[in-house]
């Protein structure tokens, strides 16, 4: 479970997210959170621990066990003037909440002409890694970034934890807001004064990591892991740049563009299954926009067209540095 | 299920037009009240009538008719109080009505200029859902919301007999009886969805379905706009007073077609429909004004000229009503500036432009 | 209203289907119907008129308005020996239905080692054009492809729509099975008894059209339109081969792949939104596969990154002639 | 709610061992019937005692334990007949037990080799249903094929306090209502939720719920074995006769955490425990065998012996479980050839073969 860190400074993404939501309810009266078991358990990964106590029951709130009712009552909440951040226990149970989140919460902007803002998160602990059961290590990022009216992000590390959750809330849109549950308990400095300073605005990636023979573009869990791959491909005598693109939808193509015009080579990144995953988006983006420039196919590598698999296996269901050095190599062969 | 909606149904004017007491509901209404409703039911009838034959000539896509609810839909409307929140289905005309939509606004979803229609927080009335259901749980988040602001406001949830068997109501039923949530959920059991009977939804009566959850349900002549009001009225008075959620089933009949591409025909007898004709809503009011020296022939004559005014000046409106612009299908697709909307904008924008030099619209046609 | 057609031979959409349901509750006791309104009325689209009147309630069986009920009851008769065919009644009422979807009927078969098939086709008759409110109007195949465990098909005409069905009923996998609503009423010739050879394999993509200088790929209601683009386009002295995928889930990459290593070219067009719609599948897959072919980048024609618009404004939302001819442009610029 | 299950429970063994008397429904059995009970119960728990420890030993990802609901389980496992079907969901080790699922079998999907386990078809007993609720629809729907075949055969299917707010099981209700299907919805209110209590999902007790929707609804003594055997074998036998749906909810107690992933020293407190831990489903029982003389102390030694001899061997053949391969992953994605998972096959293949050649498995370890 995770650590709380013991210097103000040292932030595991958990108590980053923590922090974060903190803020979120004493800056705003209006911003009200709603989920299975966050109040006195604090969420099963304790994202929430400590919140309920300290803002009540009407503000941080154990919701009845059903998520299309979570997500459903948190439009009408919406509706009254209130911020709902809500969280879904685990990847593989937002699909109950998918017609209100795809029907109501996406389109409900749109269809009121502007007039009923859904300021609305929706936290969901996504990808794998964690050796859980069925269910419990999906990646559905593609479904809503497919939908139009949802922003999704997804965070990598604990600063841009602290900083997005917070512009996630502020933001007037409907945010899916994709933690990457096995990076949790990863920790890193963080200056909560200017944090938000320094993670900039949510709608752009940011290069990681600089490098010159391809770029490897990646989101959430995946940047801890290409950030690993680009060190071993340093030992290897091999430059990657590492683009953690933050937004999913909308996507920042314009960074990762301009790294790709300078690489000429590009390897996407994610658990999630390959087929019409975020990847293929990117691909036929970049395959466009940089028509002229590439020097290889966009390599996607990714998670299987299959369900997730039991855990035993899993390690070989996900993309880990060997799989992104061969998808390098892969695009270095041309 | 008894045609007759048995014998809990609360009923305070019978469609002979007679005033009968009940133990639990009664209501004082002058005799301008009484006659605001008569007026209310006549031109919320005309409204639809006019909206169907807009459909026909080919001015609206689609109309969603409300033939034979107006008690139903006004007696509740008229319960509610102005800060109250209502949330509509996509029939509910008469509700939209009692709450001061223009009927022109309405009739905009149903052409095809918008998806919306009108604004919400100007009326405390939601913009229609047709997704059957997804209405019933905003109206509990809604209440929720009361609830943290503290006010003695309430809120009206319509749906149907069909919407019954949706999730999302029955999740709606335990929040709000968990959240002991001021809302009211208002069920217009019209017996039919499309073209299923009630059977396909329930085997017992609807207003039961409350018991379940542990709240009350009532079920109330949906024909009779007195008992509709008294019985709403209650229930929102008891969710205002923190007693919770109550169900109002009003017990009525769809005496038109599903909506304006339905074909009844296929599905149910004309006797059916002839035994519920005995029972309009309007007929019963209009008799009892009559009897009871509460309203004259002038007054009854004046409705008329006000409804047909209305309907003329509906058809006008509807005509000239303005298709929106293509550029159009990108607003408000987010609140805030999204570069994927943008770009996808600008190459609408760029592909309309590039057309505007030519003398046709495109190569193909 | 759909016309049964007065010739044997003469077919629309609609009365194929009917008629390919009408074979499989014939050929297998196991079909079950399911769906709202299917039975007296014969559902709004009367894609099963006269079916209960000949089977019975208990094989053609109007369900409680519940799309969850449904396809979860349908998951049920599966595991009892049915084949249940669920109709959702349009498009954008599928989304109550997503978890029965995504984490029952996709994975059943997987999750019990092969011993418990799912051979349930879930009907939708999806995309616009034909002048309806809001959520009627929808092109959600993209959610469906990306889910493993789920087929996904499209007719694009009666011929493929009469032996596509019953191919999807005979498959012991899930098949989400998209109907194109605007064209039920196209009609075309169909032989009933050469129909199931004549269509060939589910899984195959087809060339309707041939041609030298791009490739149109596209599905569904959009076949007509690129074919009517491509016969504006001869006029123009452009040769397009048009490619019907059929099959969205798999794809069918050879078929696609073989003609645009000829064309050199390629347009993929869709109703659904661009943004992670299959096109962005399709463009990543070509673009690797036909790397050294490509003479211009993938272009994709498609829905934009909004809701379905009012119906009065559809027509430019929809990819038409024009949108098509100008994506064949793009392609032709490079 | 009372926490002692109010006045409708049904109980035909009290907690201190005593034999009581219910109008409504009664049960002879004979002593061997009732040490076969007591067997059950015991070798029950030890499994899951058992499978607890081998998750703290790291050989289980988790494990969902059942302390405290064995007389739940086993009363309605014996309940069902062989050719009837029950639908788990990720708790029911004890029903597991008496359908003949061997206790390795489900350990197989908490150490993460499989995402099933068993063949379902063999033991009429479906595979463990994560995702809160589902499994009540796939109930129904197998009800309605065991209506098209014509066999008497019912359906028991399982869920907990929790789902009961979950839309799946209510319109599960409504389905099986107006299908009259063959279905005892078996509710195990174990009065939590992982944290939240009973109250988070309802405000009257849920054995009324059915009354909703048209069907009866009984609270059992969950730790009662004998009385759950009983109120499951009369709602099976209503099901079979053709009068449909009936909720059965047994009154119980989480006594062990959520799953060992959980801490319930956050969220409640050890008094409660304490309280439930004088109504122990075993206790009771051996205590009304010794008394009654339906059992001696050889009949109780063997069984523990027999308890041990159980736990040794999950504990083996458990350590024994191979890891699936890595292509398997691929397996029965579709039960037809399917080009786009070959594809990923042969590349997972031969990635994997690249590999072997080296002495390494990989570059970056
Ligand atoms: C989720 C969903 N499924 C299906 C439909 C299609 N549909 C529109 S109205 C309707 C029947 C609704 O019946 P009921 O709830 O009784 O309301 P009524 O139309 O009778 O007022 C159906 C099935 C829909 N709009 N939403
Ligand atoms: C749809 C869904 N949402 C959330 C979860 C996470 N979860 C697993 S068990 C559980 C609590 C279930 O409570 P209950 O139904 O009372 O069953 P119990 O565990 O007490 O036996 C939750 C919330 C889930 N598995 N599925
Ligand atoms: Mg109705
Ligand atoms: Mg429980």
């Amino acid at each position: 479970m995770p650590d709380g860190g013991t210097e103000m400074a040292v932030f595991t993404m958990a108590k980053a997210l923590n922090a974060g939501l903190r803020r979120a309810l004493e800056d705003d009266p209006k911003v009200v959170l709603m989920g299975e078991d966050i109040g006195r358990l604090g969420g099963v990964f304790r994202i929430t621990d400590g919140l309920q106590k300290d803002f009540g029951e009407h503000r941080v709130v154990d919701m009845p066990l059903a998520e299309s009712g979570i997500v459903g009552t948190a439009v009408g909440l919406a509706m009254r003037g209130y911020r709902p951040v809500v969280e879904i226990q685990f990847d593989g149970f937002v699909y109950p909440a998918f017609d209100q989140i795809v029907s109501q919460v996406a389109k409900h902007h749109a269809r009121s002409s502007g007039r009923t803002p859904m300021p609305i998160v929706i936290r969901i602990p996504f990808g794998g890694g964690i050796g859980a059961v069925e269910h419990h290590s999906e990646s559905p990022e593609a479904y809503f970034a497919h939908t139009a009216g949802l922003r999704v992000m997804s965070p990598s590390n604990p600063l841009d934890a602290y900083a997005m959750i917070q512009q996630a809330i502020a933001c007037p849109d409907p945010v899916v807001f994709m933690e990457p549950k096995r990076r949790y308990w990863d920790k890193a400095e963080v200056d909560p004064a200017t944090a938000l300073e320094a993670a900039g605005p949510f709608e752009r990636a940011r290069v990681v990591r600089p490098g010159e023979h391809a770029t490897v573009a990646c989101y959430g869990p995946m940047v801890r892991t290409c950030l690993e791959a680009a060190a071993a491909a340093e030992d290897e005598g091999r430059s990657l740049e590492v683009v953690d693109l933050r937004s999913l939808s909308p996507l920042d193509i314009t960074t990762l563009a301009a790294s790709v015009q300078r690489t000429g080579r590009l390897v996407v990144v994610h658990e999630a299954p390959v087929f019409l995953g975020l990847g293929a988006e990117i691909a036929a983006r970049i395959s466009a926009e940089c028509f002229y420039h590439l020097q290889a196919p966009v390599i996607r590598v990714g998670g299987y067209h299959a369900p997730y698999p039991p855990s035993r296996v899993e390690e070989h269901y996900l993309p880990d540095l060997d799989r992104v050095l061969d998808g390098v190599d892969r695009a270095l062969s041309y | 299920m008894t045609a007759d909606g048995g014998p809990n149904l609360v009923q305070l004017l019978t469609p002979e037009g007679e005033r009968v007491q009940h133990p639990d509901y009664d209501i004082e209404l002058s005799a301008e009240e009484l006659r605001a409703l008569y007026r209310d039911l006549v031109l919320v009838r005309r409204v639809d009538v006019e909206a169907t034959a807009l459909q026909r000539q080919g001015e609206l896509g689609l109309w969603a008719q409300l033939l034979g609810q107006e008690a139903a839909q006004v007696g509740a409307g008229r319960a509610v109080q102005p800060d109250d929140f209502v949330f509509p289905t996509y029939r509910e005309h008469g509700i939209a009505w009692t709450r001061g939509v223009a009927p022109l606004q309405l009739l905009k979803l149903f052409r095809g200029v918008t998806n919306g229609g009108w604004d919400p927080h100007e009326h405390n009335f939601a913009l229609y859902t047709i997704v059957i259901g997804d209405q019933a749980l905003h109206a509990v988040g809604y209440g929720m919301g009361i609830q943290r602001d503290g006010t003695d406001d309430a809120v009206l949830v319509c749906f149907g007999d069909g919407a019954t068997s949706q999730g999302d109501v029955n999740e709606a039923f335990v929040f709000a009886s968990v959240f002991n949530a001021p809302v009211v959920f208002f069920c217009q059991n019209n017996q039919w969805a499309i073209s299923e009977p009630l059977e396909r939804q329930t085997r017992i009566p609807l207003y039961r379905r409350a018991a379940g959850f542990g709240f009350p349900g009532v079920r109330v002549d949906g024909n009779d706009v007195l008992a509709v009001l008294a019985v709403t009225r209650a229930a929102l008075a008891s969710a205002r007073e923190g007693n919770g959620p109550t169900l109002v089933e009003a017990f009525t009949y769809r005496m038109g077609a599903h909506t304006t591409s339905d074909d009844p025909t296929r599905y149910r007898i004309a006797a059916d429909v002839e035994q519920w004709k005995l029972k309009d809503p309007i007929e019963r009011v209009k008799v009892y004004l009559a009897r009871n020296g509460f309203a004259d022939h002038t007054f009854f004559e004046e409705v008329e000229t006000e409804a047909e005014a209305l309907a003329v000046k509906l058809r006008d409106d509807c005509r000239a009503l303005p298709d929106p612009e293509p550029i159009s299908i990108f607003d408000n697709v987010y609140a805030t500036q999204n570069s994927l909307v943008e770009s996808e904008r600008t190459g609408l924008r760029d592909y309309l432009a590039s057309f505007s030099d030519t003398a046709h619209a495109g190569r193909g046609h």
